[in-house]
């Protein structure tokens, strides 16, 4: 058990999961393994230069062992051999690097996020009877100059395209902020009206703001909308019936995962690889999407959100009726 | 010759037409000439930034005639109404020539408390809403003590409150991430689905011609009473009556369709209260003075320190109200509120409509002008399918093709020695 | 001109008395120990040459600057002048060399700045009649009071700056070099006002370089040289013993000039380029 | 004053010549039908009431302005003055009434602007050495020629407005009330410079509110009254014609004081407040 | 009496101590005092930044005494080196009051062009270079054409130029997301890892005091020739060589760790240059009156349109090649890059080193000192564990503790009359 430093670099703030989940699962987790190793937690505000100045900060504390979620999988390449010249491991997580061989790659597959929530939304649509020659959905990516969200929107084309409806429109939302999907989607409502039979919104975030222009428009029921990250906000969402599905990355699993391997190559390890991604040594987890339907079981049986935090207000009615309490 | 008669003789004309070289418009042609005068000096105040929006408008339209539809412009005018409380904040800044760049977080701040405090923590809203705005003008206040007892440039302080305010609105939402606002309070209502009976809008949309006649025909007789030129009546009644005439015809569209928000009559009352403010009281004189001339108005008597802070308080809390707005209309406080392009949006809406960077000259409705301009570029690309590249490229364009108007007026003045 | 000895009138009240006021600005001391008086109904004349240190001594009069060292009584009581409106409510009125107008507003405006009729609900026409009398009574040549004074000639600004000390009810107003930029009638105006404001009791300081205007209305005419005191004269001393205290010595511009003009003309030597 | 009979001197080349300039600035006609002719070797002076329009005039001439109609033409060709650049090209140098300087730049560097020797690598030592050689010409009493021109008196300022003028080689120089502000021995020398450039044949036009320096150096003097010429007159017209083209009446102000102080002293009607 | 000898007099005194007003400091002593009361009074220059920064420095290595390691701070001037280059060209443009929101995003097309052209199409790199430069300069020259016949306010033409250009970049690199540089290739060693060879460093560490002393001497000569006052041979000695053993005993604390980057180098190199531009030449000097009174330049002659192109140009062309070096630096060029603070970064660094923004006050120095100040900040908040919201948090607030310093110090400046 050789103790050291280990940094945990995280991308931006687009979502609350790095410092909610991930470094809190990290850090747990290694607390475990490895109770003198010194973690170091950055966050680059989806800022590449700034992430190379977090990664450039930690080799100089001595970290022996850098766990990357890259703002730009491509430009990560460099960080890579830097650290790969000097020494230093290098785990990418979360996002791949495709450029450049990482030490190890542990992840949710953002492709298969992508997929995932279209695919449901898709099977939804069938399920109702939605005919696929009349209207379309709408498609609510995320921000165009973030490579996570371009991964994601590749994801839902797959999932959109082998579901056979049709895309009404598309866009890519400014730094992922709800009121620009807002007002994007309030545009479309006046655009094509009824055609609208749901909307695939890359994150919980751009799919609460279409539910919003929706419902802005005085539009009963809401077409089913999807989201991804099983934000609080958003679960209240399924539970009140407003938002159609999200997708629950416990991301304390992969964070685990992470410090598992972090510790292996502290120790000198070769961690064991279920396969191979990018000549990546890989671990992907398969994310889990939430519906109404799975809610309860998904993510209160699992412990991710307990009844309290969701069940407030308004919204206790809908628990009872999930069972939910 | 030797008795000191006072040179103000008992005056045989108006005191202000004894000038000989000053030519003046009588009647109702008069007021039409001179009008048309003013258009070739290029002295039309907002005018040109309207026919740069009739531009855009029409050049939207075309491409996609939804964009006219009287539902597309009532979504327009909701979203103008949260960034527009904004700039007219900024307005108040801009006219001291400072800036507050930190607008955007400190709307995100007002929105995270409604959060918190409203729906976590279950304060009533009109609390939450005054803690909001409290919030604004303790940072305000901040600001501008910086700026009067240290001199700290304001884009120096404001910045650091930009990023110290984002700590606080993540570190608020820190737990949740994002907090919903319960659908179908009267507070998501207002922000999303109030409009106005039909008979309020009207109401609403005469009432600007009658007080302007009201008001045009009361001056008229205090002039004319007190020997000056009271101004043509017909040009009154004829300005009254199109401001009516127009006024009346866009809410009728508009009735045709959802109607009139609720949300942006409450922008627009706040514009025409912050107009009256910067032009009829003594408060908005001394902001004018201290802008153009700071050192002058300090001779003059004017606490430059209480102006200063007067503009910083209101403006950061038009930001907080804004970001309760805005909280509203997304029925949700989330932390990417009032992050991107608020602040610029803000700023940039202000100056669009005409306020200066520099300080001493602007007014409150440029505020409403500028933000339509802006929204209507938004809106009218969101109605193409473009990718994100060209939609920057096309926004780009068509917000300078929308100041070129302007600056080709501002140009004209110049040009005839009116700068 | 015309026979000044019928001025020596009996002066009122002391008003205001500064003894020792020196002032630096960084390595330049722009004034040193400065003495001076004035009582009611007294028009002190402040001459001196360019750079004295005339503007300096009024500015720290009128609260825009602090004296480095120095004390101010007001009425006998000694004060402390630390803003602008300090002075303006001692009823200190004044009339800057720089103006001090702010350009982007109108004329009216600028007369009522800091002053203004009804401030809830500003009284435009009341204030417009009012800025009409205060300049007829200049006799200012301004078109139109609703124009920007961006917009005006540099008297026309000057008149503007001398209608707004009118406003107040002041105990002292100190003028600037208030005609420097006027136009003869209106030069004739402002020297007829500064004998009303004198007779009704109010101090007056007056600077001017134009020796003619302050023996005209002058009780006292102070001498500055390089920021000290340099005599106190009557108004009917003469030219030359004037000039000399402003410019230091006997033989100087003015005195060279008119030597040569009653000499007749002459060549110059090639100074120039 | 003294005996300016001998002041009628050959003229040289018509330098400038003005036929009908009008301009408009919005609805304020601030001239009309304006003529004016100037030679070498004169020294012509521009009178007139506040606002008659004097300094609009020349900045037309110095290209500041464009006139709304009429002609200018130099040495008999017809020019359009776009820009000031222009009109320094074609060697008309301007000290304007409001001086123009630039606050946040140093007397050395407002008196080179746009004239810098040695462009790549300024030439800081001659052109300090220069400025004082000028400045001390003009009698100004400035400190230091390194302090930024936003510290400097009124009168200072001006001094500096004049040296730049005289940097460039002119054939006309143009100088909208130079004495304004200036002591009694910078005014001394600012007379005798323009007497100085005058005699070494260049054109001058000098407007000024003081009647005698006027008709001390004055060969011409052309009165403007509300926009409009209003009478050419010779330096030995009296003050009273003078004055009378200049207000427009025979019973002005001027004369109305001069009566009343003659008249002995007498308690002036409340006018004020 | 009658003889008109001009009245300077063949001068007893030296030419710049005839009035008696003005207090000399002559000798070391003086130099010295005179120091102290400049300090005394506020006149100080760059001084109180960095005064600001020793704070900031010493707060963060007594949290972390890795931030004064050697190599924690080659890696800072390494990223101070790329907007660093832009906030250079900002200077230029806030030396006219004007401003340039797009630096941004030209940064971003010019770290695109270098990908697109040079990877992507294998056309030679400094012809890559050249063009992504060249790219620049017609934006700017656009920018200052809108200025100057239109009279569009900067605001507004560089805000839409932010946006078209972000389009832009994202449309170049839209196929591929971003381009990797080569790694090993000379361009990204530049950008990462070329140092200074020892004796290199210590060269151009000596060089500033030499030239200080040379060029001193030479003027006090040309001055005691012209009798003017020659200033303090002691006191310039001392200066240069203060300024000597402070850059060589920098540099040799930087050469126990990497080195001096010659990126950095690069980069003072061209605030060396543009500080001679901006002080010693006709366009420096036409740049500062332009700032201070446009009109008054114009009236001097000074073809202000001419003044306002290079401005722009300059601008745009400095960011251009700041995107350069950040692709180099980044071994990238990415769709993100010059997105984010880039802008606020580049124009704060600016402001924060002194350069007014209202135009007619700023040097080239304050780019330098500036992005050096906000650099610290980011770099030492690297060295601490902190969640987001605390490091916005005292991100915001450190960096109004840099500027308080330089506030308090003018402001004292103001009290004694000199502001
Ligand atoms: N703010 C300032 N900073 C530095 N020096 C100043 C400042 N104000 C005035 N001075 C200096 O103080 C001296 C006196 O200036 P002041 O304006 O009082 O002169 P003045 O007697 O009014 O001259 P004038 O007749 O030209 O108006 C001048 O040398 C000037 O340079
Ligand atoms: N830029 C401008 N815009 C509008 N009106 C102007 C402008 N410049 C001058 N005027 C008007 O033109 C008239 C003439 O002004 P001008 O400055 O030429 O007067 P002047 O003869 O120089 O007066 P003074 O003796 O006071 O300097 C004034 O009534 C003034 O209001
Ligand atoms: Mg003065
Ligand atoms: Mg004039």
């Amino acid at each position: 058990q050789t103790a050291g430093t280990v940094a945990f670099l995280m991308p931006d703030q687009a979502s609350t999961r790095y410092e909610q989940h991930d470094f809190p699962g990290f850090k747990a987790e290694m607390t475990k393994l490895c109770p003198d190793c010194t973690v170091i937690y950055q966050n680059a505000n989806a800022d590449v230069a700034l992430q190379q100045q977090q990664f450039n900060s930690v080799i100089t504390q001595g970290a022996k062992v850098i766990v990357l979620d890259p703002v730009d999988s491509s430009a990560a390449a460099s960080l890579v051999s830097l650290a790969q010249a000097q020494g230093i491991k290098v785990i990418a997580y979360d996002r791949p690097i495709p450029g450049k061989t990482a030490d190890y790659y542990v992840s949710f597959d953002n492709q298969g996020i992508g997929k995932a929530i279209a695919e449901s939304l898709m099977n939804h649509l069938k399920q109702m009877g939605v005919p696929t020659d009349k209207g379309g959905v709408l498609q609510i990516n995320g921000s165009p100059t973030d490579a996570a969200a371009g991964l994601i929107k590749d994801g839902i084309h797959e999932g959109i395209a082998a579901g056979g409806y049709k895309t009404l429109a598309e866009f890519d939302t400014p730094d992922w902020a709800p009121p620009k999907a807002q007002e994007w989607a309030s545009g479309q409502i006046t655009r094509f009206g009824a055609d609208i039979i749901g909307v695939v919104a890359a994150n919980d975030g751009t799919g609460g703001g279409a539910i919003a222009a929706f419902k802005a428009a005085g539009i009963d029921p809401v077409p089913p909308v999807t989201g991804n990250d099983a934000t609080i906000a958003a679960l209240q969402l399924i539970i009140a019936g407003d938002q159609y599905n999200t997708i629950s990355k416990p991301s304390e699993i992969v964070a685990a995962a992470a410090a598992n391997v972090a510790v292996k190559m502290l120790n000198g390890e070769t961690p064991a690889a279920e396969m191979t991604l990018y000549d990546t040594p890989s671990q992907l987890f398969v994310p889990a999407v939430v519906t109404r339907e799975n809610l309860k079981a998904e993510i209160i049986d699992k412990g991710i959100n307990t009844a309290a935090e969701l069940c407030t207000g308004r919204y206790a009615e809908g628990c009872d009726e999930l069972g939910i309490k | 010759m030797s008795n000191d008669i006072p040179v103000a003789k008992p005056a045989p004309t108006q005191l202000d037409r004894s000038d000989v070289r000053v030519s003046h418009a009588t009647g109702i042609s008069g007021a039409v000439g001179s009008f048309f005068n003013r258009v070739k000096s290029g002295d039309l105040g907002s005018l040109p930034v309207v026919v740069g929006l009739l531009i855009i408008w029409s050049v939207f339209t075309s491409l996609n005639p939804v964009f006219l539809s009287a539902n597309n412009l009532v979504n327009l005018l909701f979203d103008c109404s949260t960034v527009g409380v904004i700039a007219l904040g900024i307005v108040c800044v801009l006219m001291l020539g400072e800036i507050d760049l930190s607008v955007g977080s400190m709307s995100g701040v007002g929105s995270a408390l409604i959060g918190v405090l409203w729906v976590n923590q279950g304060v009533p809203l009109p609390l939450a809403i005054a803690a909001a705005v409290t919030m604004g003008a303790i940072v305000g206040a901040i600001y501008a003590s910086l700026r009067t007892r240290l001199g700290m440039p304001s884009f120096v302080s404001t910045l650091s409150g930009l990023l110290a305010l984002l700590g606080l609105q993540l570190y608020m939402l820190g737990s949740t991430g994002s907090i919903n606002l319960p659908y179908g309070s009267g507070m998501v209502n207002f922000g999303q689905l109030m409009i106005m009976p039909a008979w309020v809008s009207y109401l609403l949309a005469l009432l600007p011609g009658l007080v302007i006649l009201y008001t045009g025909l009361r001056a008229m007789d205090q002039r004319r009473n007190a020997n000056l030129t009271p101004g043509s009546t017909g040009g009154l009644v004829l300005k009254a009556s199109a401001i009516a005439a127009g006024l009346v015809g866009i809410v009728f569209y508009l009735n045709t369709g959802r109607g009139v928000p609720w949300m942006f009559g409450l922008f627009v009352g706040l514009v025409v209260v912050m107009n009256y403010a910067l032009t009829r009281t003594k408060w908005g004189r001394s902001m004018t003075a201290v802008g153009g001339n700071a050192e002058a108005a300090r001779r003059a008597g004017i606490s430059v320190r209480r102006i200063y802070i007067s503009a910083f308080m209101l403006c950061s809390m038009f930001a907080a109200l804004g970001g309760v707005l805005s909280s509203a209309r997304l029925a949700s406080a989330s932390q990417q509120a009032g992050t991107g392009d608020v602040n610029l949006n803000a700023i940039a809406a202000a100056v669009i409509g005409g306020t200066s960077l520099f300080g001493g000259r602007g007014n409150a409705w440029s505020a409403l002008l500028g933000i339509i301009v802006i929204q209507s570029i938004a809106n009218g690309l969101t109605l193409l399918n473009l990718s994100s590249s060209l939609r920057y490229m096309i926004t780009g364009g068509v917000l300078a093709i929308a100041v070129i108007v302007d600056s080709l007026a501002r140009q004209s003045r110049v040009s005839h020695g009116r700068a | 001109m015309t026979d000044r000895s019928q001025r020596s009138r009996p002066t009122g009240e002391l008003l205001l008395s500064l003894r020792e006021i020196s002032k630096n600005f960084g390595a330049v001391s722009a004034l040193t120990g400065i003495d001076l008086d004035v009582h009611a109904g007294e028009v002190v004349a402040l001459v001196g040459d360019n750079g004295a240190g005339k503007s300096t001594l009024v500015k720290i009069l009128a609260g825009v600057h602090q004296p480095t060292t120095g004390t101010i009584s007001f009425q006998g009581r000694p004060v402390h002048l630390s803003t602008p409106s300090a002075a303006l409510q001692l009823g200190i009125a004044t009339v800057f060399q720089d103006l001090a107008l702010c350009e982007n507003l109108d004329v009216v405006a600028n007369i009522f700045l800091g002053q203004e009729l009804s401030p809830l609900r500003l009284d435009e026409v009341a204030m417009e009649v009012r800025s009409w009398t205060l300049l007829n009574e200049l006799a200012a040549r301004i078109p139109n009071v609703r124009d920007v004074v961006a917009s005006l000639s540099g008297g026309q600004r000057q008149t503007v700056a001398i209608a707004r000390s009118l406003l107040l009810d002041p105990r002292i107003i100190m003028l600037d070099e208030p005609t420097a930029a006027l136009g003869v009638a209106q030069t004739a105006e402002v020297l007829n006002l500064v004998e009303r404001v004198r007779d009704r009791g109010l101090g007056v300081i007056m600077i001017s370089h134009n020796m003619e205007d302050v023996r005209a209305v002058a009780d006292r005419i102070v001498v500055l040289r390089l920021g000290r005191n340099n005599g106190i004269f009557t108004p009917d001393a003469s030219n030359q013993d004037l000039v000399g205290a402003i410019t230091g010595a006997t033989d100087n511009a003015v005195s060279r000039r008119e030597g040569r003009l009653q000499g007749g003309r002459e060549q110059f030597p090639e100074a120039l380029q």
